[in-house]
């Protein structure tokens, strides 16, 4: 068990090596200069302040230089320095990680309980209007649009109705404390943390309906059923669990990348987050941030990766941590 | 009596093979007796079994006929009822202890949920129940096995789970549906022991499904018959095995092979078509940086010939290393030692396009008529692939297609045809037609029959016998089935454990085994009193 | 494949999904003939509320630009992306998973490792950077959504034919003397399509739904009116024009719904695990 | 019913800033936030005249090179060291390393002295007409020399803690949410400011701030905050008041870029066409909502030395047909930049590359980013692209900039991008900023604007308006030229 997380950890600081060298590229190959972007800001632009800034940034070393210092930096868990925001990366980072990690962890934590029971209906009562409307439903969601959603929901929710906050993280000056703050947190949560949610509510529905179907058809199903056993406990006890592993698997997977791929929502609702972080970075040419970013949710994901399959392990035991 | 089945009439969807699974069958169960149930595939055994345990797919629907269960008529009962029933009063074993449990769940949880599904007992007691039937089905170390998950036992052991929970209720019957076609033979004789005791000490009544004569004889007290999902013959074991009346069921027992090779003259004389020296195979499974890896030696040191016109039989349990023996002497697989000769060639020398060929000089008749022939390529393709990759003309070789064809009993506009409108048997005579297609001096078989019912079997075993005749191949016959065995090969090998315990002319090793194993093997082979009785 | 066919059509979704992707591919391909003025011209009063001038049945934009024009282009656009993208994401993961499922060992790892390596990017993520870098037009835009949705095909061609390659027709194919190349191409990849195309009906949906995000976020072609463009561009006056926004997304809704259902109408029709039930 | 003290303040801050140590950083965000904290030597009203910042007092000598400033007494840093004229001597030096455009501003300046605590005196080496426009806190705002004296100013720790002597005290910034700025109680003017608290809330998409208005969560949308199309329904908003006032000094003008360097845009005459191909009044209100004035030339009318005698270039394609035929122009491929500042401005670029391809001009759109944008701009690689500047008040400070040719250099998209050079407007120009007095600099500008507006360097758009909208309660938001920037000083809210 230890050393089989120990190789994965090995494997995954490869992988995060050979990101990190093939973003720095990948980056630098974007037309646009941050020193040129950050004179641009200043409404001025001298020839010395763009010289200034470039070599305050290492911009003038020549690029194997930069990289060569850049993955040194990486290997001491230094994320360097942001050109835009004059700080060390990895506090900015920081800072927004609670807040990405609050967000699509609610998301997450409400999509799989939903998607997973709302999935396991519909296959329980396969063929009856339930089910009808649960797929539907799923359907739907799985194929709107979610900068839509979260419009629609902003508009109904926050203009129309004024149940709930539209922006932000929490009530602004409010000053709120203890319990309060709590809930004041939670009611900025909900729109955002549903409009992710929604989406992956309806893949885990249709993929547990699916999976549950499909297991459904196996011969210990049939062992079960010839035992006696009622109809919701085999659906319970026998199919869901075996119909879970593969639903396990995609949220392991996708778990990770929600981190970074909440941009839009984070954008939509003025959520201090790390996915909007790393567009204002793309956006501004902030490198070092951009980059710092995208390790952390790469790290983010293999992590993920890890404890997917820790849990898929611990679910299954016909996988065995090799001995 | 316990069960009376009257005038059952199932109906298939529309679009199934027949209109209905099950037509007009009755037969009845009785307490303390054996009934078997016979007939070839899809002959509607299965849904028999079904219907009984009220688990019929939801497509199949009872039309008529009634099934009796102490006085009720169960087809008219509700699905609360019919919780009741299931697993209390009775219980079913079924055919691949592989899937048939929850692969999930420790085997004594299974168990155990037996009494919970009808309420009975405390969490503890019930534990100690499972634990309680686990040793009286005799599985080894049963205060592990309870907590085992089912991949951890093997296929045999599995089974004796399985039927532990049949029994867990002491239900009135027993439904088995093929409960040992899974299995070894050693270990399918074990559990058809099992069986017989438990039914014995328990007065249960067995509805025992299966296909192979052998094991009626070995525990029937009655058959029954089914054809096409009619029953066309049924009554004592002896009375249907020794006395059959209807043709179907005389075809079916003529078809089952004996025991006694026939005699046949010793090759040994003529020159060596294949030469097999220390063939070793280890495969290692995991591995990496830090993981220790898993090795299962699945060959050592086999050396073996077939001479010209020959045929060499390879048998042995489930694992111990037929398929690969054969797929060392395929090159589908790399050798860890040892050579393959094919006249002065050494086939375990050679690579790439020089061993592609070679290949043309050995072919392989696969087991399963399903899964070797490529289901998107039409037969005619399927046999001439070969050849116009070894540079054949395309038009030649589609004539020789349909030589071949005709040679192995199709007609030759089965070459337009794509493979699943054929019946396995026929599919297995198009697979036996492709390899011929390259003309080779030697034919593997791996486990070539196995997949067919007994009288298909017989086709092919005589067609094959025939070829070999005719055109003087040599051959290598994989099989678990000792009576196949017994009647195709001139000379045997028995392996174990990836080693040739015991190889010599067939007569011999029937008449007088020398190895523990080989003898082991012989006598576990089902229904030999009887069957001698009906030959 | 006939009788693929039957049982999609049986398939009441299947149904539905073909019906609407006819109507929405019969528009693409015939509708800019009916409407033979660009979608981005200036026709009428901005703003115009839809039903209220015949000749604009859907109303005009902040420009004054036809809203009815621009769905009709944009299905054009939008479908077309979604084609050309998940084509292009199966041309780099067919042959990858291909390779990597038939030959195993350490080209299996090599391509398995650098296939994990794009699956660890956040997919959103690297789509916005590389349409950043290589600057939104429609080539940039079609190659960041095949560049990070290839890998799932990878993966999955791999497992099929990792599970092809043991099959006895495979090894059938072996004895017999065929090269490796042949029998990928005969033998193993024709039987693994079932899953691809079910899984390429789903990516072009996913695809065009990525288009519309990217150009949410402005990171649409600027010459070419799609549905996302106009969702996009219409957003910012949502509240005093609901139609810019609503007709679009309705669009997008509509036809990755209806790619969805085939999909899953396919997935009835061509994985035989659920065909075999029937049987 | 006079200002009230008290009450709380949400403004939407866009895009966040990335510091608010006014002195390293000049973008716009950073100027409206940290334009609260720090100050300047001096104010400008909404006529560009000169109001009492820091300095009293000031004076300017009969030949224009001397110019003495009298410091406001007892002014403290907001940690409570005093403000003396050393701080002032020690912000030139500061500003001179790190400020752009204030570097530019002093060019002319010989020495500057501090004869005693509160006074400076700054000596040209020759006159300088703008040069008492310079002091406005974005401009010229006053470092603390005891805080940066003898450190490393850019990576100082107090670059995150502003310390000014402003109205307000930075007090919290939590990324990516709120900066949150309160009340400098030991203000130099007494009664000064009413308000205790403003929070700066970053909302990075333009429908959601102007939602976060509508529901009442945000009191003041600084010009620019929402896009165009909204405003004239937040603006029917009951308790809503909206101005566009504020940018005076600012005065944005905007413009396409033109290159003069090749291709068809290096022509004249289809420079022209372009003048008269363009529907800058159907811009004007479709796109801007009727906010703004169609530009006549280089400068904006509320610029100094502005002129309207200049040609004039209405809306008319059959004469920019003509002239492009005559140009010779035969549908080469003209790629043309938007701004990438958010929808308002893709609409305006839609608009334009309509009315171009009107006329039969082949136009592609050439989507960047605004780096990309930066990017193509300052290294010259685009046909037509937009853009719009300030002005500050002075042709000599935001108008010459970009048309003279010592200012054509690749590296920056605010100079003489577009390649134009002619003598005759770098002479005047040249001599425009140290003619003296006014009258002097009246004949040389209107010189210039003329000749520019024949040649059509650049194709001038519109005089921008980025209206400012607020509930009505806030009162006295907008009193000088320099708008939000510096207006919490004097904003009071009613109850
Ligand atoms: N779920 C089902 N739906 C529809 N038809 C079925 C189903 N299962 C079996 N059948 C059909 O019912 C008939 C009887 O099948 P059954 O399974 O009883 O055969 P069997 O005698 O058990 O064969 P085998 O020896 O292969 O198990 C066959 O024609 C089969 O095709
Ligand atoms: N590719 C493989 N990798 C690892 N182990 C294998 C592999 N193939 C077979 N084995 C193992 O090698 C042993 C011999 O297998 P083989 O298939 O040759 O047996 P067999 O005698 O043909 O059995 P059966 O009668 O079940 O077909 C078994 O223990 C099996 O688990
Ligand atoms: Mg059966
Ligand atoms: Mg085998």
């Amino acid at each position: 068990m230890i050393s089989f997380i120990a190789q994965r950890i090995a494997k995954a600081i490869i992988v995060l090596l050979a990101l990190v060298v093939l973003n720095f590229f990948l980056i630098r190959m974007a037309p646009g200069d941050p020193a040129v972007v950050m004179a641009g800001e200043a409404g001025a632009g001298d020839q010395l302040f763009i010289v200034q800034l470039r070599e305050k940034f290492g911009l003038d070393q020549p690029l194997p230089v930069q990289l060569f210092l850049y993955v040194k930096g990486i290997l001491s868990l230094d994320l360097g320095f942001s050109f835009r925001q004059q700080m060390p990366v990895s506090t900015l980072i920081l800072q927004r990680l609670p807040a990405t990690l609050l967000l699509t962890g609610t998301a997450f934590a409400i999509s799989l309980a939903f998607g997973i029971l709302f999935g396991a209906l519909a296959a329980r009562f396969a063929g009856t209007w339930a089910d009808t409307a649960i797929t539907v439903a799923a359907l739907i969601f799985y194929a709107t649009p979610l900068f839509w959603v979260a419009l629609m929901a902003i508009l109904l929710f926050s203009v129309a109705m004024d149940w709930l906050p539209s922006f932000g993280y929490e009530t602004v000056g409010a000053g709120y404390t203890g319990l309060t703050h709590v809930f004041d947190v939670a009611a900025h949560l909900i729109l955002p943390a549903t409009t992710i949610g929604l989406f992956f509510m309806a893949t885990y529905a249709r993929m547990t309906r699916a999976s549950m179907l499909e297991v459904g058809r196996l011969d210990f199903v049939k062992t079960a059923r010839a035992k006696g056993l009622s109809d919701t406990v085999i659906q319970r006890r026998h199919v869901l669990r075996n119909a879970l592993l593969p639903v396990v698997t995609l949220a392991g997977l996708q778990a990770g990348t929600l981190v970074g791929g909440a941009v839009l929502t984070e954008t939509v609702f003025a959520w201090p987050g790390i996915g909007r972080l790393m567009y204002e970075a793309l956006l501004q040419r902030d490198y070092n941030l951009l980059l710092g970013v995208f390790v952390v949710c790469s790290a983010m994901v293999l992590a993920f990766n890890l404890i997917t399959d820790l849990v898929y392990r611990s679910v299954d035991p016909r996988i065995e941590f090799a001995a | 009596m316990t069960v009376a089945i009257k005038n059952l009439k199932l109906a298939l969807p529309p679009g199934g093979d027949r209109a209905y699974a099950v037509d007009d069958v009755s037969f009845e169960l009785s307490a303390g007796k054996i009934l078997c149930v016979v007939g070839e595939s899809g002959s509607g055994k299965s849904m028999c079994a079904h219907a009984l345990m009220g688990l019929l797919p939801e497509t199949v629907t009872p039309e008529s006929g009634e099934i009796r269960f102490e006085g009720k008529n169960v087809l008219a009962l509700s699905p609360t009822e019919w919780l009741a029933l299931r697993g209390r009063d009775i219980a079913m074993v079924f055919q691949e202890p592989m899937t048939a449990l929850n692969p999930l769940m420790r085997i004594g949880d299974q168990i155990a949920e037996m009494f919970e599904a009808h309420g009975l007992l405390t969490p503890k007691e019930r534990r100690q129940k499972a634990l309680a039937l686990i040793r009286e089905v005799g599985l080894p170390d049963p205060e592990r096995a309870v907590r085992a998950y089912p991949h951890q036992l093997s296929g045999g052991q599995r089974q004796r789970a399985m039927i532990a929970m049949a029994l867990a209720l002491e239900p009135a019957v027993l439904v088995a549906d093929e409960p040992t076609t899974a299995l070894d033979v050693t270990t399918q004789a074990q559990i058809l022991k099992l069986i017989r005791d438990l039914q014995r000490r328990r007065n249960m009544a067995v509805m025992f499904i299966t296909h192979d004569f052998g094991v009626v004889a070995e525990i029937a007290d009655r058959v029954v018959v089914l054809q096409h999902g009619k029953v066309v013959e049924q009554g004592t074991a002896d009375d249907v095995l020794l006395r059959a009346q209807h043709p179907y069921t005389r075809a079916l027992l003529a078809a089952v092979p004996t025991l006694q090779p026939p005699q046949r003259v010793s090759l040994l004389d003529r020159s060596k078509a294949v030469e097999v020296i220390g063939l070793g195979k280890t495969y290692v499974s995991g591995g990496g940086w830090f993981r220790s890896e898993r090795r299962v030696q699945a060959a050592k040191e086999v050396s073996f010939d077939i001479f010209r016109g020959e045929t060499l039989g390879l048998v042995g349990e489930s694992g111990s290393g037929k398929s690969s023996v054969a797929r060392l002497v395929m090159r589908l697989i790399e050798p860890d030692a040892g050579t393959v000769r094919i006249g002065d060639v050494d086939l375990t020398k050679i690579g790439g396009k020089a061993l592609r060929e070679q290949r043309r000089r050995i072919q392989m008749v696969f087991q399963d008529p399903f899964a070797s022939l490529n289901p998107r390529r039409k037969v005619g393709h399927i046999i001439t692939d070969g050849p116009i990759a070894h540079g054949v003309d395309p038009a030649a070789a589609r004539k020789r297609a349909g030589e071949l064809l005709s040679l192995v009993g199709l007609n030759a506009g089965a070459m337009e045809r794509f493979p699943h409108e054929f019946s396995g048997g026929q599919r297995q005579r198009i697979g036996i037609a492709r390899a011929l297609a390259l003309d080779p001096e030697i034919l593997v078989a791996d486990e070539a029959v196995s997949a067919l019912d007994v009288s298909v079997q017989a086709q092919v075993l005589d067609l094959l016998e025939d070829l070999k005749a005719r055109l003087g191949l040599s051959m290598l016959f994989i099989t678990h089935d000792l009576r196949v065995a017994a009647q195709i090969c001139d000379r045997i090998a028995v392996m174990q454990h990836g080693t040739i315990v015991e190889l010599k002319s067939a007569s011999l090793l029937f008449a007088a085994p020398e190895h523990a194993y080989t003898r082991e093997l012989l006598s576990a082979v089902p229904g030999q009193t009887s069957s001698s009785k009906a030959a | 494949m006939r009788q693929v066919w039957r049982v999609l059509l049986r398939n009441p979704g299947g149904m539905i999904g073909i019906a609407i992707l006819i109507v929405a591919v019969t528009v693409a391909l015939i509708g800019p003939l009916l409407f033979p003025t660009s979608p981005w011209r200036m026709v009428q009063r901005p703003f115009l509320p839809p039903f209220t001038l015949a000749g604009f049945p859907l109303g005009t934009d902040a420009l004054g630009r036809d809203v009815m024009a621009g769905i009709i282009y944009g299905a054009r656009v939008s479908l077309l992306v979604g084609l050309i993208s998940t084509l292009a994401s199966l041309a780099v993961g067919i042959p990858l998973g291909a390779v990597a499922g038939y030959f195993g060992g350490r080209i299996d790892d090599a391509l398995m490792r650098f296939t994990e390596f794009f699956q660890t990017v956040p997919s959103f993520a690297l789509a916005i950077v590389l349409v950043a870098i290589m600057q939104p037009s429609i080539v940039s835009i079609v190659s960041a959504i095949a560049i990070v949705s290839w890998p799932p095909v990878a993966r999955l061609v791999r497992g099929e034919v990792l599970s092809l390659r043991t099959r006895e027709y495979v090894q059938a194919a072996v004895v017999t003397g065929q090269t490796n190349w042949w029998i990928i191409w005969r033998e193993i990849l024709p039987n693994a399509l079932s899953p691809v195309i079910v899984l390429a009906s789903l990516m072009v949906a996913t695809a065009i739904l990525l288009e519309s995000s990217l150009s949410f976020l402005g990171l649409g072609d600027p010459n070419l009116m799609s549905w996302g463009y106009m969702v996009g561009a219409g957003r910012t006056v949502i509240r005093q024009a609901w139609w810019i926004t609503v007709f679009p997304g309705i669009a997008i809704l509509v036809s990755v719904l209806a790619l969805n259902l085939i999909g899953e109408g396919l997935n009835d029709a061509l994985n035989p695990r659920l065909a075999k039930g029937g049987r | 019913e006079g200002p009230k003290p008290g009450g709380v303040v949400n403004a939407v801050i866009q895009p966040e800033p990335p510091s608010l140590m006014m002195g390293l950083v000049q973008n716009g965000p950073t100027q409206m936030v940290a334009g609260n904290i720090y100050e300047g030597l001096l104010r400008y009203s909404p006529k560009l005249d000169p109001l009492p910042g820091l300095a009293e007092t000031w004076s300017v000598s009969e030949d224009g090179r001397v110019y003495t400033f009298k410091l406001v007494k007892g002014v403290t840093w907001h940690d409570g060291k005093p403000f003396t004229s050393a701080d002032v001597l020690f912000s030139i030096e500061f500003l001179k390393q790190t400020h752009a455009r204030a570097r530019g501003n002093l060019v002319q300046l010989d020495k500057v002295e501090a004869p005693d605590e509160s006074t400076v005196v700054f000596t040209l080496k020759q006159p300088f007409g703008p040069f008492i426009g310079i002091f406005e806190v974005g401009s010229l705002p006053m470092i603390p020399k005891h805080i940066y004296e003898g450190t490393n100013f850019k990576t100082n720790p107090a670059n995150n803690t502003p310390v000014g002597t402003g109205p307000f005290m930075f007090k919290e910034w939590q990324k990516g949410s709120f900066i949150r700025l309160v009340k400098n109680p030991n203000y130099h003017v007494k009664g000064k400011p009413n308000i205790d608290e403003i929070y700066w809330n970053v909302i990075p998409d333009a429908a959601a701030r102007s939602v976060a208005y509508e529901t009442g969560k945000v009191d003041v949308l600084p010009g620019g905050s929402v896009e165009n199309f909204d405003v004239p329904r937040l603006s029917k908003l009951k308790n809503t008041c909206v101005t566009g006032a504020g940018w005076e000094f600012f005065s944005p003008h905007s413009w396409l870029w033109l290159n003069n360097r090749s291709g068809p845009t290096a022509n004249k005459k289809f420079r022209q066409a372009l003048m008269f191909a363009i529907d800058r009044n159907m811009a004007k209100d479709v796109v801007w909502n009727g906010l703004g004035k169609v530009a006549t030339g280089p400068s904006g009318s509320a610029i100094k030395y502005y002129t309207s005698a200049v040609p004039k270039y209405d809306y008319d394609p059959a004469k920019a047909k003509a002239l492009l035929k005559e140009a010779g122009y035969n549908g080469e491929k003209v790629r043309m930049l938007p701004l990438p500042y958010g929808e308002t401005w893709q609409r305006w670029a839609e608009m334009v590359r309509q009315n171009l391809q009107d006329v039969g001009i082949n136009v592609e759109m050439i989507a960047t980013d605004v780096p990309g944008w930066n990017q193509k701009v300052s290294e010259w690689d685009y046909d037509i692209a937009f853009t719009y500047l300030y002005q500050y008040g002075d042709p000599a400070l935001g108008v010459g900039r970009n048309y003279v040719s010592s200012q054509i250099a690749k590296g920056s998209p605010f100079n003489n991008v577009e390649g134009y050079s002619n003598s005759e407007i770098d002479k005047l120009f040249a001599d425009g900023a140290v003619a003296f007095p006014d009258s002097a600099r009246e004949e040389i500008y209107a010189k210039a604007q003329k000749i520019l507006v024949e040649d059509v360097p650049v194709a001038w758009m519109l005089e921008l308006q980025f209206p400012t909208i607020t509930r009505c309660s806030v009162k006295n938001l907008i009193t000088t030229g320099i708008g939000v920037n510096d207006g919490f000083r004097d904003a009071w809210i009613e109850k």
